[in-house]
């Protein structure tokens, strides 16, 4: 079919429409909503019940906007862009039925902020702020409500807390298909709950904690543990599967406390898995191994991370095909180029077996976002197998155990050391081997129960280190430092500069985890006289 | 408010200055002595000064009715802690009408600067500055006061009872 | 102009309930003439009769039929025989007298607007008429009148009942489709409009049992001949239900038009002995009540009630006297939207709940000096917030209440006690305490 | 465990296939099973029907408590449900439920009488006004124009028929 110079626009491009916001003027696609239009444009209008992952409910009548030439004030979730709109909600007539409409929301409203989880980040106390009444009119009997109703595994709901939004219920329908949640009962004695028989247990019910706007659904994991204005941000991706879901890592200065979701659209959309929020159990400092130990001849010692890798160093020089390399698919793009460039030119060694932690269910899927591959970066390290040229089968070291022909034997452990189902087995089977020289981030009791020659070192975990993960479909994703919890762990890179013996740059501690003052150090000194 | 004065020719002898201070202590020594009443000198302890209500001195934790903890572990008071002084830990209570309560509550009183901010900061007249302010200790250690010590120390004979009752709002609906 | 039997001609014959003598007395005659009609031909005669919607909203059925997009896509048409606004009983007479008027009528509509299903909802607690209903629809089945190729014209429609469960909100247009496909009967979201997408996103008509019914008449005496009756924007008769503190309450067909005193005068009776009249509702507990000086020049037509700054609604007529309480009468009327409210739109959940307290508040004696006031407050901030008009209902009969009759709730909150003497004075009930359900 | 009869399970079947979506028979069967269990709908009930109707139980459940004429508590032999909005309310509606109460022996509405065959309840308007005061029995039609002694006597009639 000759290439028809056709003149209409291509159907994919859509028509852009001129319209006016406050004031200012905007261009939108067609078919976009004003609310649509007003969040991509950064303007902030009040809504509860809208959210841009979910289908529109318009039912808690916030996002209350005024149309030029529409005498009534019309909801901006449902209502379209045509050309040349001009649409406003600053004017005196918006802000009086938004603080009206607020209001409605808050007369059944417990006097529940100082005992709610939501509070400092409640959508109720920020509209507050902005349109509140501060002279309450409503005198009468609040309704009464079940409170602290156990959901399910990880959620308790409080119905009296619960404004309707049903953007949880709309979550369960349209997110996880499975219909768990409901609105009972009719007016104001609704209530969200689930059925008696089907608690709300899918991998993906924590979403509904994040997507409340108010206090009605709480996690039990982070339930009454920290205030969230005692609480910092850091941007991160998720490293419990090899989806690699963009999140928000929640800390100060007593460890991490919880990971929520951040927006990306072609990866994790709005949502996360409920496993990947454990991945900050993992990071904090009671779980982690906090300096490097040395086992000879039976009596071991903790000492130095650089001085042990140094150590380490200089067994390995040179000692060519009597070293094994074990490596998982947890580490950075950079860490696996040191370390197997490294292997490959200075230990002169091709014995680099890739470590799959659950071969069976390595290809699942389950339709949305949680991969049966728990490893945030196998398709990196396999690249940079392929790249360096090993192809070694397992059964390789087994038999070079068994035969004595490997002496040595370094492993890059496990950072999430609970995807590992097979970690005891691996303990035992490469222990045989008569030095081994162990990389983690976790503690282990096992590891440091072992006899003969072990080498021990703690390294960083994923929020401490800056580097690239590469997720399954191959997007590679930056992420950076954020914190420091254990000072002198190291990751893979200095751990090999240090196997070199080059020395290491000072690494600033900012944002140090640990250091918090829970007493008063001076009172404390005194106290010993 | 310091009066500069001139150096005059008698300072410039130095001796008949220090007279003049003396004899100024003897003329109030000689009042005091002729009208005890008039001395404002207290025999301490025996005598303690009477501070006014307002007075803020170590905390007192007030209890509820039934005699448990008032505060509801809301974190307010640490929050607008200018010395950072207050550290609680909440925890979940297993009567769903209380649900948070703390399970520590400490104030370290060497840091703490007696500003107030904490009573005023509590939503539920949970913390109050009380009247007693000179509680020696041997060491730093002790004046880290926690939870037993803050609400129901000797001298709260029991605890003081807040004004701000969870039970009866409950029951009025609100 | 008096009462006239012009829908309700053959109501009084037992035997028109049956197929037989229904047919007996002029049944599906109109049917036959409009197969053979364009359905295009029978909107215009429907649009030229000027009826309008006979269910509350009182608009016209020609142009809401003219809304149905012109593509093939299938369409449906539902019958709304929901009637829950209290004072209404006029369906449930003509459901009971006359099935086959009804059903004749939907099966010329559903032609008209070329819809294969057509679904009557019925509300639950009818469970005399709907049987009634049953039985006819299986005995048009079996003569041929419903299902394929009706009377070898070609055409098939298929008519069905569905029982609803006791919800007001179920008489508002979405909410009675989002009940019939199964969910909870809570209103859509409006645009997109039902005649463009609607009961399982397909255009759907929703018409009043009444509308429907006109449509045989408009069929046999044409669109001017329907006219006869009624005022020249109001066209045709309406059936009122008359309740209230009247001798002879019922249901009575009236040309609109015809004067409001003369009505309640000459068919119903009068007021009872030695009463006063103290106002008129017209149109329903939604319609804003009429002070009796209003009452003495209003006529029964949606223009003048519109004036007067009520709605003819659906012609529930509820008269009241002097020995009623204001405030009491509009606790009842509260207490039923805070009980009828679906709970989707804050305003409308929220604010029922809090007008119900505030009036029972009242009536119990402990109410505040700056009640009044805040109940206009609240009742004008419901108004045109929400999904669908329940919230307006609620608000409109305690914006006319407090405004017509102040000094009966100021009287009440100050003496704390009712202005009318022996008013009796009743348990507050919140919806969770009123029974089984 | 609630099990439907057989031809109750029939009808579900019925009704499953009658309307165009699966959801729309859930109302019927709701009654169907409510007429066999006695006049309540119990979590059982909704279990079941979730089964039998591959439904989530949740909308089902949402359903049931969401319409008033499906009774989420146990109710006697007749379910005595008497109007008392607007026009029912003015003539008399309230008394009548007080005093056929009173005559019944159930204290609370929706309590079901010692003898276990009255449940009151007040209902919203039931389109009858202009015979009002007047009430429905279980799913009966209407009981229209009552007062006070009627409406004691309809209570003694039914204990009679319903004692035996």
């Amino acid at each position: 079919m000759p290439e028809s110079n056709n003149t209409a626009a291509p159907a994919t491009e859509p028509k852009m429409l001129k319209m006016t916001i406050n004031g200012k003027e905007v261009e939108v696609k067609e078919g976009t909503s004003i609310i649509e239009a007003y969040s991509q444009h950064g303007m902030s209008i009040a809504h509860y019940c809208w959210h841009p992952g979910l289908s529109v409910a318009g039912v808690c009548r916030l996002c209350m906007v005024e149309i030029e030439g529409n005498p009534r004030l019309q909801i901006a979730c449902n209502t379209a862009v045509t050309d040349g709109m001009k649409v406003n909600n600053e004017s005196e007539k918006v802000k009086d039925a938004v603080k009206w409409g607020l209001d409605f929301h808050l007369i059944n409203h417990p006097l529940d902020c100082p005992i709610c989880d939501q509070a400092g980040e409640c959508g109720l106390q920020d509209q507050y702020m902005a349109y509140g009444k501060y002279t309450p009119e409503m005198a009468e009997k609040k309704v009464k409500k079940h409170k602290v109703v156990d959901l399910g595994p990880r959620v308790v709901l409080d119905s009296e807390r619960c404004i309707l939004c049903s953007r949880c219920v709309r979550f369960t329908d349209e997110v996880s298909k499975t219909n768990e949640l409901g609105i009972f009962n009719r007016g104001d004695r609704a209530e969200i709950g689930t059925f008696e028989g089907k608690p709300l247990d899918n991998n993906y019910s924590l979403n509904t904690v994040d997507i409340c706007p108010v206090g009605a659904l709480t996690s039990k994991d982070f339930r009454f543990r920290q205030r969230v204005w005692f609480l910092k941000e850091h941007n991160s991706i998720c490293t419990g599967c090899s989806t690699g879901c963009n999140t928000r890592v929640f800390y100060n200065k007593e460890g991490l406390f919880r990971i929520k979701p951040r927006y990306n659209k072609d990866i994790n959309g709005y949502w996360m898995t409920d496993t990947g929020r454990d991945a900050y159990k993992f990071v904090n400092k009671e779980a982690r191994l906090l300096d490097a130990r040395v086992v000879s001849n039976g009596r071991g010692e903790w000492i130095a991370p650089k001085l042990a890798a140094r150590k380490a160093g200089e067994a390995l020089k040179g000692a060519g095909k009597s070293v094994a390399l074990v490596v998982t698919g947890q580490y950075m793009n950079e860490e696996y180029e040191a370390l197997l460039s490294y292997f490959k030119n200075e230990v002169g060694t091709d014995r680099v077996f890739h470590w799959i932690n659950n071969p069976e269910t390595f290809d699942s899927f389950d339709g949305l976002l949680a991969r049966g591959d728990k490893n945030p970066n196998t398709k990196g390290l396999l690249a940079e197998m392929a790249k360096q040229g090993f192809t070694a089968q397992w059964r390789e070291l087994a038999e070079g155990l068994q035969t004595g022909a490997i002496k040595t034997v370094v492993v890059a452990g496990p950072e999430n050391q609970a995807v590992f189902p097979d970690l005891k087995a691996k303990i035992m089977e490469l222990s045989k081997a008569s030095k081994l020289v162990w990389l983690q981030a976790g503690k282990n009791d096992q590891l440091e129960a072992l006899t003969g020659d072990v080498t021990l070192i703690p390294l960083k975990t994923y929020v401490e280190k800056t580097g690239t993960y590469v997720n399954y479909a191959g997007i590679a994703q930056k992420v950076h430092k954020g914190l420091t919890v254990v000072p002198n762990a190291l990751s893979l890179v200095e751990v090999v500069a240090l196997m070199k013996g080059e020395e290491l740059p000072a690494d600033d501690t900012y944002n140090q985890v640990g250091l918090g003052r829970v007493h008063n150090e001076f009172t404390m000194v005194r106290g010993t006289l | 408010m310091s009066l500069v004065q001139k150096r005059t020719e008698l300072s410039k002898w130095y001796l008949p200055a220090i007279f003049q201070g003396l004899g100024w202590t003897f003329v109030k020594m000689v009042k005091n002595l002729a009208n005890k009443k008039q001395m404002i000198t207290l025999n301490y302890p025996e005598q303690k000064h009477e501070y006014s209500p307002r007075f803020k001195g170590n905390h007192v934790l007030t209890v509820k009715k039934d005699g448990s903890i008032r505060c509801t572990a809301c974190m307010l008071c640490a929050t607008n802690c200018p010395a950072e002084c207050i550290t609680i830990k909440a925890a979940e209570h297993e009567d769903p009408t209380v649900e948070k309560f703390p399970i520590s509550y400490e104030i370290d009183m060497l840091r703490c600067v007696f500003c107030g901010f904490c009573e005023e900061a509590c939503p539920v007249d949970a913390i109050r500055m009380g009247p007693e302010w000179q509680r020696p200790a041997v060491n730093g250690a002790n004046f880290v006061y926690d939870l037993k010590e803050l609400a129901y120390r000797p001298s709260l004979k029991g605890g003081i009872v807040s004004v701000v009752d969870e039970t009866d709002r409950h029951k009025a609906g609100i | 102009m008096a009462e006239v039997k012009y829908l309700s001609e053959h109501y009084h014959k037992p035997e028109y309930r049956g197929l037989a003598g229904y047919k007996a007395n002029g049944g599906y005659a109109m049917l036959e003439k409009a197969l053979k009609m364009q359905p295009q031909q029978i909107i215009d005669e429907v649009k030229a009769s000027g009826l309008r919607g006979r269910g509350g909203a009182g608009f016209p059925t020609g142009m809401k039929w003219g809304f149905l997009p012109k593509n093939g896509e299938p369409r449906y048409l539902l019958c709304n025989a929901d009637e829950s606004e209290p004072g209404t009983f006029k369906d449930r007479v003509m459901m009971e007298k006359a099935p086959h008027q009804l059903i004749e009528g939907m099966i010329i509509s559903a032609y008209a607007v070329g819809a294969k299903k057509a679904y009557i909802y019925i509300r639950g607690e009818y469970m005399g008429p709907a049987a009634i209903l049953e039985e006819a629809i299986a005995e048009a089945k079996k003569a041929g009148y419903i299902g394929k190729n009706i009377l070898g014209s070609g055409v098939d429609v298929e008519l069905d009942l569905y029982l609803g469960a006791g919800a007001y909100i179920c008489g508002e247009e979405t909410g009675l489709i989002s009940s019939l496909e199964g969910f909870k009967g809570q209103p859509k979201l409006k645009p997109p409009f039902p005649a463009v997408q609607g009961y399982l996103k397909k255009p759907t008509i929703v018409n009043n049992v009444e509308t429907l019914a006109a449509v045989v008449n408009i069929i046999r005496d044409g669109g001017q001949g329907y006219r006869k009756y009624g005022t020249e924007k109001s066209a045709g008769t309406k059936l009122f239900s008359l309740s209230g503190a009247v001798q002879k309450p019922g249901t009575y067909e009236v040309p609109l038009g015809y004067k409001l005193m003369d009505f309640i005068n000459n068919e119903c009776g009068g007021l009872l002995p030695g009463r006063k009249l103290k106002g008129v509702i017209p149109g329903g507990s939604s319609a804003p009540i009429l002070s009796a000086e209003e009452c003495m020049d209003a006529t029964l037509d949606y223009e003048n009630m519109a004036a007067k700054g009520s709605m003819l609604g659906s012609g529930a007529i509820i008269v009241i006297d002097d020995s009623y309480c204001m405030v009491d009468v509009l606790s009842t009327i509260t207490h039923f939207y805070h009980h009828e409210s679906c709970g989707q739109c804050t305003p409308c959940r929220e604010g029922t709940g809090w007008v119900q307290k505030i009036v029972h508040g009242i009536v119990h004696g402990n109410g505040k000096p700056g009640d009044v006031d805040l109940l206009l407050k609240i009742a004008d901030n419901m108004k045109g917030r929400t999904i669908c008009a329940l919230s307006d209902a609620a608000a409109l009969p305690v914006l006319s209440f407090v405004t017509k009759y102040r000094e009966e709730f100021e009287y009440f909150i100050k003496e704390k006690k009712s202005k009318v003497k022996g008013t009796q004075i009743y348990a507050q009930l919140n919806p969770s305490e009123m029974g089984a359900h | 465990m609630f099990q439907l009869s057989e031809e109750g399970k029939a009808y579900v079947k019925s009704e499953l296939a009658r309307y165009e979506s699966k959801q729309s028979a859930i109302i019927r069967c709701l009654y169907r099973a409510q007429d066999e269990n006695g006049g309540w709908v119990s979590p059982e009930v909704i279990e079941h029907l979730s089964q039998l109707m591959d439904i989530p139980a949740a909308q089902i459940d949402e359903v049931s408590t969401f319409y008033t004429m499906f009774n989420q508590k146990p109710v006697g032999k007749y379910h005595v449900q008497v109007c008392c909005t607007l026009t029912c309310g003015m003539l008399g509606g309230r008394e009548l439920t007080d005093a056929m109460m009173k005559e019944a022996g159930c204290k609370k509405l929706g309590d079901v009488s010692p003898d276990g065959l009255f449940t009151f309840s007040k209902v919203e308007c039931l389109g009858s006004c202009d015979t009002a005061p007047m009430l429905q029995i279980n799913r009966d039609p209407y009981t229209e124009s009552l007062n006070t002694e009627k409406g004691l006597k309809l209570v003694r009639d039914l204990r009679a028929k319903g004692g035996k």
